[in-house]
């Protein structure tokens, strides 16, 4: 308290959050220097569950890579797909029929809420409140049951290929969306019943970890994590893909900056989901769900590049072909391990108590970060 | 009639006339002992299954439901299981101190169950300074913490220790001053007149809303010293792993678990008797008919129903609300139930000497 | 700015700088050497301000190495991608990691998966490989594990 | 003024907690709202969406008959290696020589049900099943013979 944070002098206590920890979902280690309940550094070690996705990518087909990436961010498994075959698509030039277009985006708004209730519900456990995590369940079930119903797996769906999606809709679709956004609505006004407007959860998040804009961009923030710091950075909105130009919805931002406001933005956010599969679950048009592709697929020689919008933030998608049947190198930017460097920043000074909301708020998935 | 009292009475009798009165004082002693240990281990079961299924209700789930009926027998198999395990002292531990603290815990509960009042003339130890007595040993409990904190030999066990030593201490403040308040109306601190105060209503309804006050922040600072959430923080899961038990294992840590729960028992227990009127049945002015059917109700019934709704009342709590920060939670203390506290004091104080109470 | 002005305005600052053609955004070529200097002008001239580095990674080309930098502007909308050819068996490049905060991570991941140096860079230590990793680069080509790597 | 906002805060929190405490409430009561499947006794009623990704299988018809030409491209498709084509060589009536699968393997222990080599099959010869309970004691068991023994392919399929 009283020397420079971010020094270590004699009497700190140095404490290892994870890798194996209630507090990290997954295998994050932090090494957390600590004077008393102050945090004075907070040192991310990663690498715990890394499997090297870009050099493995470097040895499959792009029919063959996609599936590879639902493993990296595992709760937005859809956006990463999609990342891919956009890239995929921009190599081959191909023209992607609306049908899937429209499957895509409404593929991904579904995992951008499923997202959403998993972090509400986790990120309400992390701060000692274990109710809302089976409350969020319980609506999230709902969509991997869509998603399983249509794509065939809960979690790591490999549903879209280049050119559109794998299989077509399930006749029970929109019937079971519509289900779902009925579900949602009656359920949505418990979420500020139990956790937004509860005074120990808004004193526990207000003026906790803030970040100012300026920060935010610096350190490559992303997402809700940026846009709660002011940062208009949707990639929906400002390089728009698929239909999104099409489409009718808000950036959310809020200008707080705090752990709040980035809790606000992803509440909202889950509102305009909605407000997109409202707009286009009855306005699916008909025709082929998946334009026609060569079976072996190759690349031109050059470089793409593809930015998509996943529930945590900016994900990237870099291909360097040299004109072969598989990438010559791939990078995945993803959103997660920019939004970790920043949280050194952000924790140096608060509680140990304050950590585990500020990774709440920053939404880390650590197999995201790893890759 | 067929009550505790009774029982306890012809069994006094009966050894008076059979053992000389030394002998009678041991095997009285004994019992009581045995029956303490045997509450101790009911309780153990009744409110960790209680727990559970509070919880698995308010979390749409179902709860344990597949050892014995309904899943009654679940804590039954968890406490076999605890038997079962190794309990290990880990190698930088200081042996003594960690094998001491989940005991001193454990003694810490049994001896506040002496003054409590079970029933209508049925209790250990009615001694005429019973609820300072109650007092004065639950802050032992924050000794065998510490204790376990610091003989661990691990920094989030000394962390939760830390904190849960901040935390008693100052939570210990508003518990008393809102026990005061009671002691002020009845005039007394032996735990029979206090309830015997209250046989025309109970404090909580006689001491219009500043008992009500009292009572509030009674429930809040019990809560806080008992460990329990949204104040766990010496075992804050999320931060510190499980805090001061994070070394324990097997029935060690079972034994700390069970003082948790006793101690919650043993809380509620005196909330009840202090502000609920203990054993005595409820009455509303002079609905006479309406009194006489409350009184055929048994005097222990009244009692575990009170301390068993504050209990649950304790648990909604637990599952509803998240953990407060460190900081925050010493200004809840200091801020707010402090100050709330001593003035509410200061208001009863008055209403006790004007007489302003029904 | 569109691509042509920007073009205008690198070749300003930085005559020594070649274009690539044919990528969606706007690609540079320059000599590691020129990078410091044109990083910070990137950063604080307000015409350019890109403040945003979402992606820094490398390449292998077997022969040398290319580091990659995706900069965008969040004032101005802009992007602009920066390669620098490196050298292989020595490869050293100044760190921009005081510029742009969230190069300090990308720094270090480039660090132990190809083995680039980066001068004056405040940390560089391995971030995601275990210790004793030091040397070898897993993303390069030639990178061979035989215990853990599965030829198919 | 001071006083005043502290008692506002006082209650406002106080409210906002009961608020909560009503919702949990509201729950504990209603054991209607309860989501829990009993995941091994409702065994029997439990339906799979038909496109669930359990495990791959070659559909058989009652000669013993199956679909698959051989053609690996399924085996080509898959990203782990996890389907291995085994070929021999029959004897058509015709007396020629004509090359047909004698084992698919398949190694459920790599697969990851991504679904590419059902897409990929020209012939349908292969689909997904929606058994998904695979644990089993020996590794080995995991490794699969896709193809019935003494199967044949199914007439007209090319």
């Amino acid at each position: 308290m009283f020397e420079e944070v971010g020094t270590t002098t004699e009497g700190d206590i140095i404490i290892n959050v994870g890798p194996q920890h209630p507090a990290t979902h997954g295998v994050l280690h932090l090494v957390i220097t600590l004077n008393g309940e102050t945090i004075k550094k907070v040192e991310p070690h990663l690498g715990y569950i890394h499997r090297s996705i870009e050099k493995m990518c470097e040895s499959l087909s792009y029919r063959q890579f996609i599936y590879v990436t639902s493993r990296m961010d595992y709760l937005s498994s859809h956006i990463n797909n999609h990342a891919c075959a956009l890239c995929v698509e921009k190599g081959l030039q191909v023209e992607v029929p609306p049908r899937a277009q429209v499957i895509r985006v409404l593929m991904d708004e579904l995992t951008r809420i499923a997202s959403h209730e998993l972090w509400w519900g986790a990120m309400a456990m992390d701060l000692g409140a274990f109710t809302p995590f089976f409350h969020a369940f319980r609506e999230r079930e709902s969509i991997n049951d869509i998603m399983e119903e249509t794509c065939g797996a809960r979690l790591t769906m490999n549903y879209m290929v280049p050119g559109g999606v794998m299989q077509d809709l399930h006749p029970n679709f929109q019937k079971k969306v519509k289900e779902f956004m009925q579900l949602y609505k009656r359920k949505i006004h418990e979420y500020d019943e139990l956790v937004t407007g509860n005074i120990i959860f808004q004193n526990r998040m207000k003026n906790v970890g803030y970040l100012s804009a300026e920060d935010a961009v610096s350190y490559g923030c992303s997402g809700p994590a940026a846009r709660g710091s002011g940062v208009s950075c949707d990639i929906r909105k400002i390089y728009p893909y698929e239909i999104y130009d099409k489409l009718e919805f808000d950036e959310v931002l809020e200008t707080g900056g705090d752990s709040f406001a980035r809790y606000m933005v992803r509440i909202r956010e889950m509102q305009q989901s909605i407000r997109i599969i409202e707009q286009l679950i009855d306005n699916i048009p008909e025709g082929d769900f998946q334009a026609k592709t060569k079976a072996v697929l190759k690349l031109p020689k050059g470089e793409f590049y593809t930015r998509v919008e996943t529930a945590r933030g900016e994900l990237g998608v870099y291909i360097v072909s040299e004109g072969g049947t598989t990438p010559y190198r791939i990078k995945f930017r993803s959103p997660g391990f920019s939004n970790l460097s920043v949280l050194d920043h952000i924790a140096r000074g608060s509680k140990l108590g304050d950590l585990v909301a500020m990774m709440g708020t920053l939404d880390l998935v650590i197999p995201d970060i790893d890759r | 009639m067929w009550s505790f009292s009774n029982i306890a009475n012809n069994l006094h009798k009966w050894l008076s006339e059979t053992f000389n009165p030394t002998m009678t004082l041991i095997i009285e002693m004994v019992l009581a002992g045995v029956a303490v240990i045997g509450l101790f281990a009911a309780l153990g079961l009744v409110l960790v299954i209680m727990e559970r299924k509070v919880s698995a209700w308010m979390q749409i789930r179902l709860g344990p439901n597949r050892v014995g009926p309904k899943g009654m027998l679940q804590s039954l198999a968890d406490t076999l299981k605890l038997l079962v395990k190794e309990g290990l002292t880990p190698n930088g531990a200081d042996k003594l101190l960690f094998n001491l603290a989940p005991f001193v815990a454990m003694i810490v509960a049994m001896l506040l169950m002496a003054p409590i009042a079970f029933a209508k003339d049925f209790q250990l130890w009615d001694l005429n300074i019973g609820v300072l007595y109650v007092s004065a040993i639950s802050s032992i409990m924050v000794i065998s913490i510490l204790m376990a904190g610091w003989a661990s030999n691990n920094k989030y066990s000394l962390m939760g220790a830390m904190r849960s030593g901040a935390q008693i201490v100052s939570y210990e403040l508003s518990a008393g001053l809102s026990i005061l308040a009671v002691v002020v109306m009845t005039g007394s601190l032996q735990v029979s007149d206090i309830i015997h105060s209250q046989a025309d209503g109970w404090w909580i309804f006689k001491g219009h809303i500043p008992m009500v006050v009292a009572f509030i922040t009674f429930i809040i600072a019990v809560t806080a010293e008992t460990n329990r959430a949204p104040f766990d923080l010496a075992e804050a899961e999320s931060e510190l792993t499980a805090g001061f038990h994070t070394e324990y294992s097997g029935m060690k840590f079972a034994l700390f678990f069970l003082a948790e729960y006793v101690n919650v028992f043993i809380v509620c227990a005196i909330g009840a008797t202090l502000f609920l009127g203990g054993w005595m049945p409820f009455h509303i002015g002079n609905w006479t008919q309406f009194n006489h059917v409350m009184d055929y109700i048994p005097s222990s019934i009244w009692f575990f129903g009170k301390t068993f709704f504050l209990i649950f009342v304790i648990m909604w709590f637990r599952w509803t609300f998240p953990r407060l920060r460190i900081d925050q939670l010493l200004n809840l203390e200091w801020k707010y139930l402090l100050p709330i506290s001593m003035i509410n004091l200061l208001i009863v104080t008055a209403m006790a000497i004007l007489k302003w109470h029904f | 700015m569109s691509n042509e002005e920007l073009k205008v305005k690198i070749t300003e600052l930085l005559p020594a700088a070649t274009f690539e053609e044919g990528g969606e955004w706007l690609t540079i070529n320059i000599d590691p050497k020129d990078w410091l200097p044109l990083a910070q002008q990137f950063r604080n001239d307000d015409s350019l301000y890109f403040d945003y580095l979402f992606c820094l990674t490398c390449i292998d080309w077997k022969t040398h190495l290319t580091m990659v930098y995706h900069l965008s502007s969040v004032k101005h909308r802009h992007n602009i991608v920066i390669k620098s050819k490196l050298d292989r068996s020595n490869p050293e490049i100044e760190t921009i990691s005081h510029i742009w905060k969230t190069a300090e991570f990308h720094e270090r991941e480039v660090y132990e998966m190809f083995g680039v140096n980066f001068l004056n860079h405040p940390d560089l230590r391995l971030l995601i490989l275990p210790d004793g990793w030091e040397g070898r680069n897993p993303l390069r080509k030639d990178f061979e594990d035989t215990i853990n790597m599965i030829k198919l | 003024m001071f006083i005043t906002k502290y008692i506002k805060d006082v209650y406002k929190g106080v409210r906002s907690l009961l608020v909560g405490m009503k919702r949990t409430l509201y729950y504990f009561t209603h054991h209607k709202e309860i989501i829990t499947q009993q995941y091994p006794d409702n065994r029997d009623t439990l339906v799979l969406p038909e496109r669930f990704k359990g495990e791959v299988v070659m559909p058989h018809n009652e000669n013993n008959e199956h679909r698959c030409t051989g053609c690996q491209a399924c085996e080509l498709a898959c990203p782990n290696g996890t389907i291995k084509v085994i070929f021999k060589n029959e004897l058509t009536p015709e007396g020629k020589k004509k090359k047909a699968i004698d084992k698919l393997v398949y190694h459920l222990e790599l697969c990851t049900m991504c679904n590419l080599c059902v897409e990929a099959c020209p012939s349908d010869a292969i689909k997904m099943a929606q058994t998904f309970e695979h644990s089993v004691f020996d590794r080995n068991e995991l490794t699969k013979i896709l193809n019935n023994p003494g199967s044949k392919i199914m007439e007209g399929v090319e």
